[in-house]
This record gives structure tokens, C-alpha cells and sequence, in this order.
């Protein structure tokens, strides 16, 4: 349905809360001149309205409780009810990161005991909690890589390698450190080309970014003849751990050879998305480059029990406020003590079959195609390549498609490397009758893509709204209920 | 062992041979001989188990509930209203992710379009993104921004800065050798005009807070734009957007970048996190092709029908890759959808009550903590309160918190200059008789 | 859409917990005569599965949060979130109802505290919050009358008198609690026929059950005559609190001449209805029955603090296991502290002009008629008789298509006095714009039934499923999985 | 003073003149004169000043998660899964009222009725109605009923009954005048046969309980039922459902009514309350139309798509008025879907792992507690055990109080005969640390 603006279901004179009284009731004077002058244009609804808003907001959306949600890259898994409830506790909401360290050992020992538990899952001596996502993550850990070729004098190193396969922000992280980024080719087999990499590698080489298994879903066989190339030229090796997924429980990336790791709490540890975050991206690295990580770490004393630890001589410093996000982490430490060594190691083994399920079930349909190698890891990438020369419904189409089916569509367009990509991870938290169902959808694409390809290229039809127009947003950019207001007086707008 | 959260995990080995594999194994024979090992991790236990031992752990953190606490220091402790968090819980939005799909993601763009609206209204600027992750992170975006903008390479900053924020600022300025120009404050604990024109002298950009680190107002704020103008820096405020009620818009002093914390509203304090970092701009072409983070545009569907979507990505990462204006890719959605439900609930009026209770509350400490300390800065203060003691902070900290009682936040490590001082915090959730308290056990004490 | 049942989701295998491990693994054996050899047909799925399954059940569903609920006489007034936050403290949760009165002087301050309130909002003077329900707290209401005639050895008292208006439980109630009942007529203004009653008191006459307002919405204006009426014959005052809403914080019960009330929390004091329960049905009475109340009420003493007091001589003993619905209490005292005097009296002036609204804007509509008096407190009936009439579109499809517009239907067919009733509640929560668009879609009902009467009759149109056949249900009764399995077995159903 | 719940607040002069009165106050004309008061009651608070209020005031409770308790008695600490509490809040369940409406009520309506099965096939009887208040009240109602369906007015229950139950019963008897008869327990703390089959004589029902109120197994249960049959009474079980993962359904043991409590599953405990009472019956016409209670069905709607609706309502009050089945309305529908949602998720496996778990447990608290009690009956408990003691319960109780344990549930007033004893009760979120910890204490203290 049409659910207006809130700003839309205003009305003069109505309230939503109750403020409690001041403890005095003098006047205090805000300086004339920074006086709030300008009229404060906020909408007035009561509670019961503000309520019933976001409630039928929220049924316009799709989340992990409504049904299969593969996208790829996304680890979109189950969330546990039970991560909520630990994380509502009050020991969780009403702390001040201030605190003297008496009084929040509860939450001390929490980011204690998760960076043990990070630590075995991924090879390495010591972890930061502080990056609030997967970006933020990676950000920290070539500022890592920075910092420990400076130190060492090794001023120079200031190309960082990234696969054509990689996920942007790893480019991205690395040119904000400041990194002069080149680009490694894949291979046939949608790995890592040796061969190439052997030609980048130089003094001049900060280290190589590397996804294991790779946004493809292919594992990279080669990593060890990898880490050894970049490690002989004096880089060092950085883990993007968005696929984690797919090895948790059974390999470690510090096994691989590599040296700095990001893990997305959110995508691997099962915390919700949120619509796009809050997320957490910790950072591990091995011994040698402890020293370098942001403060304050967090530290165990017999005596003194936990504390945070700002004694780290060399620390690039801070790449966000405070700790982290503590609530993210309360979540992941409940997934982890309740799936423990055989439940994780289980976790991936399923994620694994699904995909490869999908993969199986779904290569020779008409349309798709399947590039590079067919065993994959966590997520697959079909193409849609020959639907789209031979029907003219596009990657997008069929993702528009689905949403009819009342499933989630995959990632598409992703990566650059397949065209007409579409990536799909189920996760290990689906069942098979969901997969099944996944695949017929997929299916019944296919036939109407080359019977009545119109109705695909129309989709969706069945979704709150029909296809959005994303090129006609970015040409008229309407950001804000104020932009909005301005463009409706002058009649520059007719929405 | 968790199996209960995998569907398939009694027929993996049906299901691998349905598909052509002779086993589970065989899914990872890619994976190099000898790199798969058993880990050194406890057995996994039940909801049940798992539930006992945290809550027991958590249990033992002293909240602010259970023990009066005067921490603010950029931390605060605001009441969010019960119907906020029972919303955002709903699993719609809580457990969706970025909106890829706009057509069924049309309530958490719709939301996050409601964010950026409600934030623009509240800093007078047009254009806003869908959060950073704090304020501290998009405070160090606006100064690359700045940057990149003016094809400069230092950013003012007044020396009344958390230390947070700083450190932040300089992890994120280090790559791209952006350096940071430290303005001292006057006795008044505001920006030293007269420094400020020393230094602006070839600066990209020009930061100010309001309040700033120390509680003040920055009354010379106006001042302060057209001196950044005057030199060719853009005008980059951080603001504390609880006090929009009392204050005026920082677009309307003359700002071209204001940032700042939208999680003050609708989301507790979390030991710190998650937050959400505001980030706004001017409606200057510029200045939206180079700014940093997610943006929710209003569009038509396919029948001509409103409706919301990702707009202007060709600023974001997964399209310019190494030339993205940021690499932030998951943001804080859910944290600035709460801090929306929560303004949308405060309205006009609820604003502006927030601003004036805290004024109140905050003068009422500053007045009864001025009977037993001093009060280095006179004017008005918006939450934080700077004390100075005579003895050292350490002790009487210690002291407070044997009789049940967390004192401020000590700034002396930071700030030698301002010897045992300490910051001192109230907001509308303060209660008289925790002042009282703190007041009686500081004669004892302090 | 369609969900299945869970029964038709099981698989094989799946499970959806981790059971704790016994203390000591050793063998206990049930009796052999005792042991379970039947099968356990209970459905097997994963937590995922179970939780996207409720989730879509619940998106089949519509509550306060959806929109207007205006049913008549169930009061659906908007669920304050806050009231659900304390509620969920865990001093309620986990809390046993046996502990040691030193352990549980929260709870049992709650309960006092919550007393206070109903005692001044009703003018009683003592109060038992043990029943669960409005229904369970008319049974304690009537027992206790039958209690006080009886103890004054007053023992031919075996009349309850019950308006023709009055909610079906009034009759249920009296007579489960052994009277006989005798049904009094309303007079032309939907008011207690005042000779009528005169004739039917007698020495006979134990009491007198009233709502007021009543059910439709009327006040008693003779509430004092009638008062004094039963009270004159020996008989007692009972009030089913079911319309309190109407006079909230205004007027009590008590001042009316009431000897007995019943209040239901979760209709006047904002606890949520759950689909049906739980509720909490409060009984309050004047000092002369206090000794008569069910066992436990709640005591208070300096020293002691708060209390279980069993030291209730001539209790009626038990009308539930326990103290009541007490996380129900919890939800009420909250609310009350937050509305306060000011508030509780703003809730009755706005519920009644909310009804009065919707009152003046629809009568004279085509097809509906408004019989008796005008001015209404809480709710308002209309009568769809002459639409019936004219067009054979009937109340219960009125209701039906005001489903199709988003609304909820009013409650129809009650009170029995009017025929074809449609009873509107509107509620002091919802908004003016609500009003205005609930009269619209009446009147655009009322305009279908007199163009296209069949798009009334054949609603809803776009529910989650078409009209639903009852008479079908109660001919051949469909109640659990099991006997659904059976009939299909046989080949008796196709559904 | 809650105007944020009232939309209409800031306007109700002006829609009052709107509709033609000249103030709301002459909304209320038809109210005698002078009865509209001012009442003395305390003004309304902010959300955030009752939250803190009332957070002090729970907080005053002493939880079982803060201190090991063996109390049972009727009332148990079972682990309740997080998702159950999660999906119960959904507000499209939480808000909504009984389902009248049954095409936008299909979800409620569908969980009813897979509570209804499911509790169908755990006692292993086909009809089952949506819930009644509690365990003990369904029982009322059973023993109201069998003196409808057999016109004979005497209801045979152990004496080893609880204290809850037995005065439930005899409230809701008093008024159609039927008489409750008790039955001794036997020398195993189980009803004794011989003196039952002299109590039987003229009875509507048996009634009888699995397990019964000292936690003991009736063993019996079958000969119970034919004695109960062969002089033409009703035979009503009472079970605990909890147990039926490992006893047999009683529906397969000759109950032709179960009653028990649903609450056990899905719910904490609450001080008690809300409780969700079971009530099944045979596929007999005669109990059918003379059960209480609301019915869930299965039908079809227009289209013939399978649908879910109210049904056999000619049984209740809103038709049959006085002539009703029983007063019931508004019942304990959410506790019934959440119980309903936590044996979804436990299966057939985890209901039996569920008694095996409890009935280990038990034993392991049986057989500590011999070690310093005299345990008078022999054989199989499930949850609770009645110990017997030499000195006060009173006495030990306080100890146990002071090292932060809470025994058992003391009979001794209810039960003289059994002297100073006490239920002790387990269930699987007993610990072995917090069994171990009791019986130290009782050593020094019993």
C-alpha cells in the first residue's frame, strides 16, 4: 500500500512523548546569536501514529524472517532470536563506555572472550573489535600494513594488488590509506593469475587484498604459492574475510599464510543487517604486527581482571570512536558459545552443500550459464549472459522477477568480472525445500524469459511498488522531505 | 551445537550424494591437503546454558540505572522512548539488509529517506546521507572531503577536541597526508578568534563544535564561517544534534558540512556503540559528488507511483572502486532509523523541551558543582560541565564510587594544561537528588 | 498467501533446540504401563523454519498497530510500548509465585499499588486482581453477592437480574455461579426500563448486573433510581466494567451505587489483547463485601512490608490458580502512572467525543439507522436494518467490506436489541483523520449497496482469503491436525 | 500526563463544536449531576520518570536467575527459547482481539488451531478448544461439565490435590451445588484404589493427575479409569504436558476429558500469571457440545481455499447467554500460541529429551536430598519431591534464604498428616552446582 511521509501525516498541536521536568525551572539563555531562529519543521503525530507507521513500513520490506534471502557475498543466515534477547539486556544498553573498569567487566570480558574465540577461528594473535563494519575493517588492516612498513623504514611500499574480482572497497579502503592500487586479472578458473601476480609483485608492493574462497564462490587452490609470492617481494597478505563463511570451522586464513584478516560479525556471526548495519568488522593479525593495531585493546590481569589497554606503542590510532559496536559483539559471542567447534564447522560444511546444490541443480538451464569452475564454495555466479542475447531479459530482469515468487534475488551485476552475473548464496540456514523452490523459481524464469520474455522484463508485478526508476532519481536527485518541499512549490516536481 | 539453526544438517550427506558428491568432504576437496583441522574451541551448549552464563556476565556491569553516573564526555545518557526499539526490532527491519532490491525494501528506504529528511530540518542543510558510523568518523570524511575538494591539505580543528575524535582524525587524514591544525581556546574555553586567523591561512576546511568538548557554546560561531570563507576553506560544524531545539541550524550560521551523532536519539549507549554519524551537506554540486556514504532519493515506479531508492552510487565504492569518495559500504541504518523514529516522535516541541531540560539540568549541576570545585569557564553549558579539583582526580573518583556514585569523565591526561579536571555530564534523564548526592559526597571527598 | 500448517513443514531429522544435558546421565524408567508407545506426531523444523512461519502468520493478521480496530464494546485502544519494556523486566519474568514474600516485595508492591488506583478510580474499597478476565471477574463478582446473602443467612436470594443489553458473560456468569436469571427490558431510549425492574425485584433478587454506559453506549441516566431500586429489595449493584473507558477518571462507579465492579485491563487500561487473552478482570467492592474477596489480596504492614494475606474469613475461596494475570497488572500500573488524574480523565472526554464524532458525521447515511438517543458515550450502534431492508446487504457484509478498505469491522449483531447492529468503539487513540476515513468508507458502502450491492455482498475482496464459511465449520468440525488427518485419509475433505 | 497516546488532545474543544456541542464537558450532560469528580490520584509522569520507578521497584524482586530455587508446586522454571517471546510481540499478534473477523485473522487463527493439534497430539484426544485461564480452572470446568453430561452431581479428586486446585474447584462448584469427594493417597504417595472404588459410587467424574501434587507417577492410572467407567463417571486426567514426551498420551490410558496447564511451554513463570489451561475431550457429541471454551476450525472460503474460523460458538455465552457452557470469553489465546510456537520447535525428540532430561534431574534431587531428609515416598517423580524434615520448615527455609537458596514449597499447613515437609522440584534448568550448593546448605541448616 501507500504509506505517506511522516512529515505528510503531521498535524499542528500533536505530541509523542512526554519530557520529564527539569530539576529547576530557571531560565537559562542561549546566546542571542546562536538562538534557534529558523522555523523546526519536524512532523507532530502522537505515538499510536508514529507506531502504526513503522509498522506498516516495516511490512514493506523484506527481511531473513520472510523467506530466502541469497545474497551473494551477504551471508545472508538466519539471526537467533537469542542474540536479541542477551543483547537487550541492561547491561548492554545502559553502560557508558566510560566507566571505570570495576564496574563493566561483564562487557570487558565479553570482548575478551570474543577475540579468543576469533583468534582460533582465523589463525591469528590478536584481534580489534573497534571497526564498525566490513569497510571500516579493512581500513584498519592496511593501515596496519602501512604502519608496519613505515616502522620498519620501508617507505616505498606503496602499491597495494587487489584481484578484478574483488569486492570495491577493497580498492577503496586501500586508496584511503592512501595506497596506489593495482589490479591483478583472474585466471580461467576465476582465480588469482599467477603469473600476473608475479609480475606486479615489486619493492614497491604494501601487500596483496585477497577474498579465500573468492567472490566467485571458487576457493583459491594456489593461496599458498600465492602467500609465498607476495611474502618474497616483502608484502604482506590481507584477508577479506566477507566469505568466512565458507571455511569457518575448517580452515584458517592464518593457515593460508595471510597476515592481517577482517570478519563481518554481521555476515559470518550471524548478527542482523539491520537494513545495512549497525555491522562490526574486527581485525586480527598476527604477532608480529600487534603493536600496530588502533586502541584500546582489551587486556587481562589476574589481579585487575579485564581492562582496556591503551599501551600500544606504535597504534595507528583510532579508526572510530570508542570500542566498537559492543551490542554487534554481544550477539556474535552468544552465536559462538551456543554453535561451538562442531557447529561452526558444520555451519560452513552446510553453506557449502547449499550452494553447490544450487549449483547443480540449476547448471544446464537454458540461459544460464555457469563460467569457470562448477565446485564452489559458500555462493555461486551463474551468468545470464546467453538469456540476455537470446531473449533480451537481462540479469536484472530476472533478479525483478523473482521478487514476484516472493523470494529475495541474489546479488547481481557482481562481480565485474562474469557479465549478467548472478550471485547466489543461500547460506546454511535455508532447507532444502527453500532451495528446491529457488531453483524452480529460477527455472520458470527461464521458460518465460523465452515464451513471454515481456512479463520478466516487466517485473515486478506483485511487489509493494512496480519497477523502480533509479535513473530518473540520480538525474533529479530528491534527498530530503525539505528538497522535496522546494521542488513541489516551484512545480518542478509531479510525485 | 547450534544444528537447530541448520535445516539441512541431518541429510548433508544425502543431499551431497543427491548432487554428485561422494561426501560432505569432497565439497572441500580445493581446499589444500592438511589446511583442514580441527579447532581448539569449547563444544557449543544450549540457548538455555549459553543464556544463564551471559546474562550472568552482563549481570555483572554496574549500569547507569543501578548507580547515578555523571559520565558524558560525547557519551550520553538519553532515555529513548520504549515504542523505538520494539520497532526497529521488528524482524522487517532488523534482519534485512542494504536495499538492493527497492521493491521490497520500500519501508527501510522510505525510513532512511525519513532520516535524512528529519536530520536535514534539524542542521538547515538540504542534502544528507544515511549515516556513518559515528560522528567522530564522518567529522574525519568531512575533513578528505574538504580535502579533496578545494585541492588543499590541512583542516583546522580546535584544540578543545575529544580525544576520540582526534585520534580518529588522524588515523583517517595519515594516507592521504592531510594535515591537522590544532586552534587553542580562549578563557572562555571557546576558539581563539585571532588564533583561528593564523591558522586558516591555506586550509581546506575549518571544524568547530557546538557544544563543544568542554559543554560551551561556541558563540562566535558566525565569526568563525566567514573566517573559514574569507581564507577559501569550507565551514565543516559538528554539532550534538539534541540541542537543534535551542540552537539554530548550523546550515543557517553559515555551514557547509555539518556532521555530528544521530545516535544521541533513539539508541542507548551501548558501551560505546553502534552510533550513526551524521553527514550533511549544501546542495552545491560539488560538494554532493564528493561526499562520503549512502543516499535514499525519492523516484517514481514503473506506474508513475512515489517511491524510494539508492541514489547517486557513482560516488560509492562498488562502482568507482579506488576512486570512490569513501570506502564505506555498510552504514548504521537501523541506528539512524531509530534516532528517526525517536525525532519524529519528539516533534517541534519535544525538541526544543529536550534542549531547554538539558540546559536547565546542566546549569543546575554547574551551579551545585561550582559550591564544591572550581568552574575554570563561565557561560552556558549544554550537558558537559568542566570541573578543576585540587586534589588529584584519581582519588576522589575512587571515593565517589564506593558510596554508589560514577563521577565525570577526568580530561587531565589529555589536557595537562587544565590540571585534575574532570568533565561533568547532566541530560534530561539526570535526577535532582543524584545531583544532591554528588554534591553532598563531594564535600566529603573532593 | 498461503502459509501450511507446521505440521506440513515437518521434515524428518530437523530439530529446533538444544536440550541441556541431565545433571547425571543415569536411566530413569517410567512405569511400563505408564510409558509412552504412541506416536508423537509433533512436527520437526528448525528454528529458522518455525520463525519465518509465525512471522508470515503474523503478517495475516491484523492488531492495534495496523489501524483502527474500532470493535464495540472490546475497547481497542493503542498498546503503549512501555508498558511491553516493563513488562519484560526480568522481576517479572522470572519470578515464582511462591517465593518468600521478602524475595518478591516488588511484585507485590505492584499489585498493592495497582489496587490504590482502581480503589479511587471506581470508589471501592477493596480490590482482588486474581481473575484472568472480564468474564472470570463477573464469576467473582456474583459469588460474592451470593456469599453475603447467604452468610446473612439471607438464603432465598436466587435471582440475578440482567438487562436484555447486557454482554452475553452477565448471564453465563450468574447462572455458573447457580442463579436463576431474569432478563429486564430496555425502554425506547436503550435505558433499564425502570418499572419493568420495579416489577422484578423481589425478596428473590440478589442483585442487579449493569454496564454503564451500556452497550450502546448510552448512560443510565436513572442510575440512581435504579439503585435505589435494587437496593430497596435487599439486592446488590454489580458493574461490568467493560465500558469504563467511557467514564474514566470522570465518574465511579462507586458514587453511581454500585456495590460490586469489574474493570478489564486489558480494555480500559491498555493492555494488549492477544489475540483473545491474556486479559486480567479485576473485582473491586464496597467495604461490607472485602471479606468475602478470593484469597490471596495483597497486605501491607511497616514492618513487614508487602503481604500475601489468606486472612480473608469468609472468602469465596478461589477463582483462579493463584494471584491472577500478574505480567497483565504490570502493563496496567504503568499506564495509569503514566496518564495520572489529568490523563485518565482526557482518555473518557476523548473516547466519547471520538464516538460522538463518528455519531453525527454518519447518521442520516442511506441504509443506516440510529436508533435511540443521540448523544453516546464510548461507542455508538447503528442499525443496518433498513439497508437490509432496501438493498439485502446485511450488517455482517458491511463489515466484511470495510475490510477491504484497510478498517477493521465494527462488532455486529450485538447488542441483541438492535437488529442488525453495528457497534463502533472508536477509541481515544486514534485520530481524527481515522474518524473521517472510517465515515467515508460507510458511506461509500452505503452508496455500493444502493448501485452494486453484489461488491458488498461478495466481500472481502483483498483479505488475505475470501468470506470464510462457518456454517460449513460447525457442520462438519475440523479442530485439531488429527482430525484433519483422519477425514483426509478418508477421503471426507477436501480442503 | 499521556496526551502523546490521544491524537486528538490538542484539539478536542474544537471537534467537539465540530459536531454540534458546545464543550466536551456537554459531551457528558446525560450524567447526574454532580457525580463527575475530581479524583485524588497522582499526576501522570513522563515515560522515562516510571520507567526508572517502576525498573526500581521489579528490581526489588529477587529472581531464580539470581538465586537457585526449588520451588515448584505447580509453578516451574522452564527455559522459555528467546524466537518464542520474539514472535509473540509481533504486534499483529500481541494487539489483536479474538478473531471475529476471521479474514483478516487468519494468522491468529491458524496458530490457535496448531496449538489446538498440537496439544491434540500430546494427550492424544482429537478435541481440543483454545485455552482456558489455567490448569486449575480447566478442571473446574471439567467437573462443572461432567455433572451436564451425566446429571449427577459428586466429583471424585485425590486429596493429594494442590491447595491452588482444590479451592478453584470448590468455588466453581459452589454455585451449581456439585460435591467434591477426596480420596486418600496410598502408602507410594499415589491414590489408593480400594478407597477410590468407595468414593466412586454416584460420581460425574474421576478425576486424577500425572503427576500428581507430591510429583509421583500414578502409576494405576488405567485401573483408575475403569473404575471410573464402570460406575459411569467421566474419567479426567490432569497432566502436566511436559511429561508426555515420556507417559503415555492420556487419551490412550482411557481419559475421556485432559486438562492440564499449556503454560508449562512457552511462557516464564510471572509470579504466576497469565497460565493457559488445557482442556481436550473424546470425538463424542455429547462432551463436544458441552465443553467451554472458544473452538478453532478448520473451513474453507469462498473461493474454497482453506481458511480458519470460529466455530461451534452455539456452546458459548455471546449466544446461549445463561443456557452458555461456561462464561468464558476473552481466554489466554497468546499463552496458548506460545506454547504452541515452543513445541513447534521442540518436536518429537525434544519433548521426550525434555522429561528424560527432568525425570534425570529429578532423581539426581530426590537422591541428594535423602542424603539429609527422610523422602517418604518411593518411586518415580517428575519435578517435584516431597522431603520430609525433623525440625520447622520455617527454620531451614530462613537458612536456605540467607545463603541465597530457595527451598522447597512447605505443605505442612495444607497437609498436616505429612508432618514439616516440602516439595523440592526440578526441571532441566536445574544445575548440578545449584542441587550440590542446597544440600551443603541443608547439612548445616536442616
Amino acid at each position: 500500500w501507500d504509506e505517506p511521509l511522516i512529515f505528510e501525516l503531521s498535524r499542528e498541536g500533536r505530541i509523542g512523548y512526554t519530557m520529564p521536568k527539569p530539576i529547576e525551572d530557571v531560565s537559562v539563555e542561549v546566546p542571542e546569536k546562536l538562538k534557534r531562529k529558523s522555523p523546526l519543521n519536524l512532523p507532530q503525530l502522537s505515538e499510536p501514529e508514529v507506531v502504526k507507521h513503522y509498522t506498516r513500513l516495516s511490512e514493506m520490506n523484506y527481511g531473513v524472517d520472510s523467506g530466502i534471502y541469497p545474497l551473494g557475498s551477504c551471508t545472508m543466515k538466519y539471526n537467533p532470536k537469542i542474540n536479541e534477547e542477551i543483547a537487550g539486556h541492561p547491561g548492554v544498553a545502559y553502560v557508558h563506555p566510560y566507566q571505570d573498569e570495576r564496574t563493566v567487566q561483564g562487557a570487558l570480558k565479553i570482548m575478551w572472550e570474543l577475540e579468543q574465540w576469533l583468534k582460533e577461528i582465523t589463525g591469528m594473535d590478536r584481534f580489534t573489535l573497534q571497526p564498525a563494519a566490513g569497510a571500516n575493517g579493512e581500513f584498519t588492516g592496511v593501515m596496519v600494513i602501512r604502519a608496519y612498513h613505515l616502522d620498519r623504514g620501508d617507505t616505498q611500499r606503496t602499491e597495494m594488488l587487489v584481484p578484478d574480482s574483488a569486492h570495491g572497497t577493497n580498492p577503496a579502503s586501500a586508496a584511503m590509506a592512501g595506497f596506489k592500487v593495482i589490479e591483478i586479472p583472474s585466471n580461467e578458473n576465476g582465480t588469482v593469475d599467477l603469473e600476473a601476480l608475479e609480475n606486479a609483485v615489486s619493492e614497491r608492493t604494501a601487500g596483496l587484498m585477497l577474498t579465500n574462497p573468492n567472490t566467485l564462490g571458487i576457493f583459491e587452490d594456489e593461496i599458498l604459492e600465492i602467500a609465498r609470492i607476495v611474502h618474497k617481494a616483502g608484502g604482506l597478505l590481507y584477508y577479506d574475510g566477507a566469505n568466512l563463511n565458507a571455511v569457518l570451522g575448517k580452515v584458517r586464513p592464518g593457515d593460508m599464510g595471510f597476515d592481517v584478516v577482517h570478519l563481518n560479525l554481521h555476515k559470518t556471526f550471524s548478527t542482523p543487517h539491520g537494513g545495512g548495519g549497525p555491522g562490526s568488522g574486527p581485525v586480527g593479525v598476527k604477532d608480529f604486527l600487534k603493536d600496530y593495531l588502533p586502541v584500546p585493546l582489551v587486556g587481562y590481569d589476574e589481579e585487575r581482571g579485564y581492562y582496556l589497554d591503551y599501551n600500544v606503542p606504535k597504534s595507528i590510532g583510532k579508526v572510530k570512536e570508542l570500542y566498537g559496536n559492543f551490542a554487534v559483539m554481544v550477539r556474535a559471542l552468544t552465536y559462538l558459545k551456543v554453535m561451538g567447534r562442531e557447529g561452526l564447522r558444520e555451519v560452513s560444511e552446510i553453506a557449502v552443500l547449499n550452494a553447490n546444490y544450487i549449483t547443480q541443480k540449476l547448471k544446464g538451464t537454458r540461459g544460464y550459464e555457469l563460467p569457470h569452475k562448477e565446485l564452489r564454495k559458500h555462493e555461486v555466479v551463474f551468468s545470464a549472459e546467453p538469456m540476455k542475447k537470446e531473449t533480451g531479459v537481462k540479469a536484472l530482469d530476472v533478479a525483478k522477477r523473482l521478487l514476484d515468487f516472493g523470494l529475495h534475488a541474489p546479488t547481481i551485476y557482481f562481480p565485474l568480472i562474469v557479465h549478467e552475473a548472478l550471485m547466489i548464496e543461500p547460506t546454511e540456514t535455508v532447507s532444502r525445500e527453500e532451495l528446491e523452490a529457488y531453483v524452480e523459481a529460477l527455472k520458470r524464469i527461464s521458460e518465460e524469459a523465452y515464451s513471454n520474455p515481456e512479463i520478466v522484463k516487466s517485473a515486478p508485478h506483485n511487489a509493494a511498488v512496480r519497477r523502480v526508476d533509479d535513473v530518473l532519481a540520480a538525474k533529479r536527485p530528491i534527498i530530503t522531505w525539505r528538497m522535496y518541499r522546494e521542488l513541489k512549490e516551484k512545480g518542478e516536481v509531479d510525485i | 551445537m547450534g544444528r537447530h539453526y541448520l535445516p539441512n544438517a541431518a541429510h548433508k550427506e544425502e543431499l551431497a550424494k543427491e548432487i554428485g558428491f561422494a561426501s560432505v568432504e569432497d565439497l572441500f576437496s580445493d581446499v589444500p591437503k592438511g589446511m583442514v583441522k580441527e579447532f581448539n574451541l569449547p563444544e557449543g551448549k544450549s540457548e538455555y546454558e549459553v543464556f544463564l552464563e551471559l546474562n550472568e556476565v552482563l549481570s555483572k556491569n554496574r549500569t547507569v540505572l543501578e548507580m547515578p553516573s555523571f559520565l558524558g564526555a560525547g557519551t550520553y545518557f538519553h532515555y529513548v522512548p520504549a515504542h523505538v526499539k520494539y520497532l526497529i526490532e521488528r524482524s522487517e527491519f532488523l534482519t534485512a539488509y542494504t536495499p538492493y532490491q527497492p521493491e521490497v525494501s520500500q519501508g527501510m528506504l522510505q525510513a532512511l529517506f525519513e532520516y535524512q529528511s528529519l536530520i536535514a530540518e534539524l542542521v538547515g542543510l538540504p542534502i544528507v546521507n544515511a549515516s556513518m558510523y559515528d560522528w567522530g568518523t564522518a567529522m574525519a570524511e568531512a575533513a578528505l572531503m574538504s580535502a579533496r575538494v578545494t585541492r588543499r591539505n590541512k583542516f583546522v580543528v580546535p584544540k578543545a577536541l575529544s580525544p576520540e575524535k582526534r585520534k580518529v582524525l588522524h588515523t583517517y587524514t595519515a594516507g592521504p597526508g592531510v594535515e591537522i591544525e590544532y586552534v587553542d581556546w580562549n578563557e572562555n574555553g571557546q576558539v581563539d578568534i585571532e588564533k583561528l586567523k593564523e591558522a586558516v591561512d591555506g586550509a581546506a576546511g575549518v571544524y568547530v563544535e557546538i557544544p563543544n568538548f568542554f559543554g560551551m557554546l561556541e558563540e562566535e560561531l558566525i565569526t568563525i564561517g566567514e573566517i573559514a570563507h574569507d581564507a577559501g576553506a569550507l565551514f565543516v560544524v559538528g554539532v550534538d544534534p539534541t540541542i537543534l531545539g535551542v540552537v539554530e541550524a548550523p546550515g543557517e550560521l553559515g555551514a557547509d558540512v555539518v556532521v555530528g551523532e544521530a545516535a544521541y536519539f533513539g539508541n542507548p549507549m551501548n558501551f560505546g556503540g553502534p552510533r550513526a554519524g551524521i553527514f550533511a551537506v549544501k546542495n552545491d554540486r560539488k560538494l554532493v559528488r564528493q561526499m562520503p556514504g549512502r543516499i535514499i532519493g525519492m523516484t517514481k515506479d514503473a506506474d508513475g507511483k512515489r517511491a524510494f531508492v539508492m541514489t547517486l552510487q557513482t560516488r560509492e565504492q562498488h562502482i568507482r572502486r579506488a576512486k570512490a569518495t569513501s570506502n564505506i559500504c555498510s552504514n548504521e541504518a537501523l541506528v539512524a532509523v531509530a534516532a528517526a523514529i525517536h525525532l519524529a516522535t519528539l516533534g517541534p516541541k519535544g525538541l526544543t523541551e529536550l534542549g531547554e531540560v538539558i540546559l536547565k539540568n546542566t546549569a543546575y549541576l554547574k551551579k551545585r558543582l561550582s559550591e564544591v570545585a572550581e568552574v575554570p569557564f563561565e557561560g552556558v553549558n549544554f550537558k558537559d560541565v568542566l570541573v578543576r579539583f585540587g586534589k588529584p582526580y584519581n582519588e576522589i573518583h575512587g571515593a565517589l564510587l564506593e558510596r554508589n556514585i560514577h563521577g565525570g569523565y577526568y580530561i587531565g591526561e589529555h589536557f595537562p594544561e587544565l590540571g585534575e579536571s574532570a568533565l561533568f555530564a547532566a541530560t534530561e534523564t539526570t535526577r535532582k537528588e543524584w545531583v544532591d548526592a554528588l554534591i553532598e559526597a563531594l564535600k566529603e571527598v573532593a
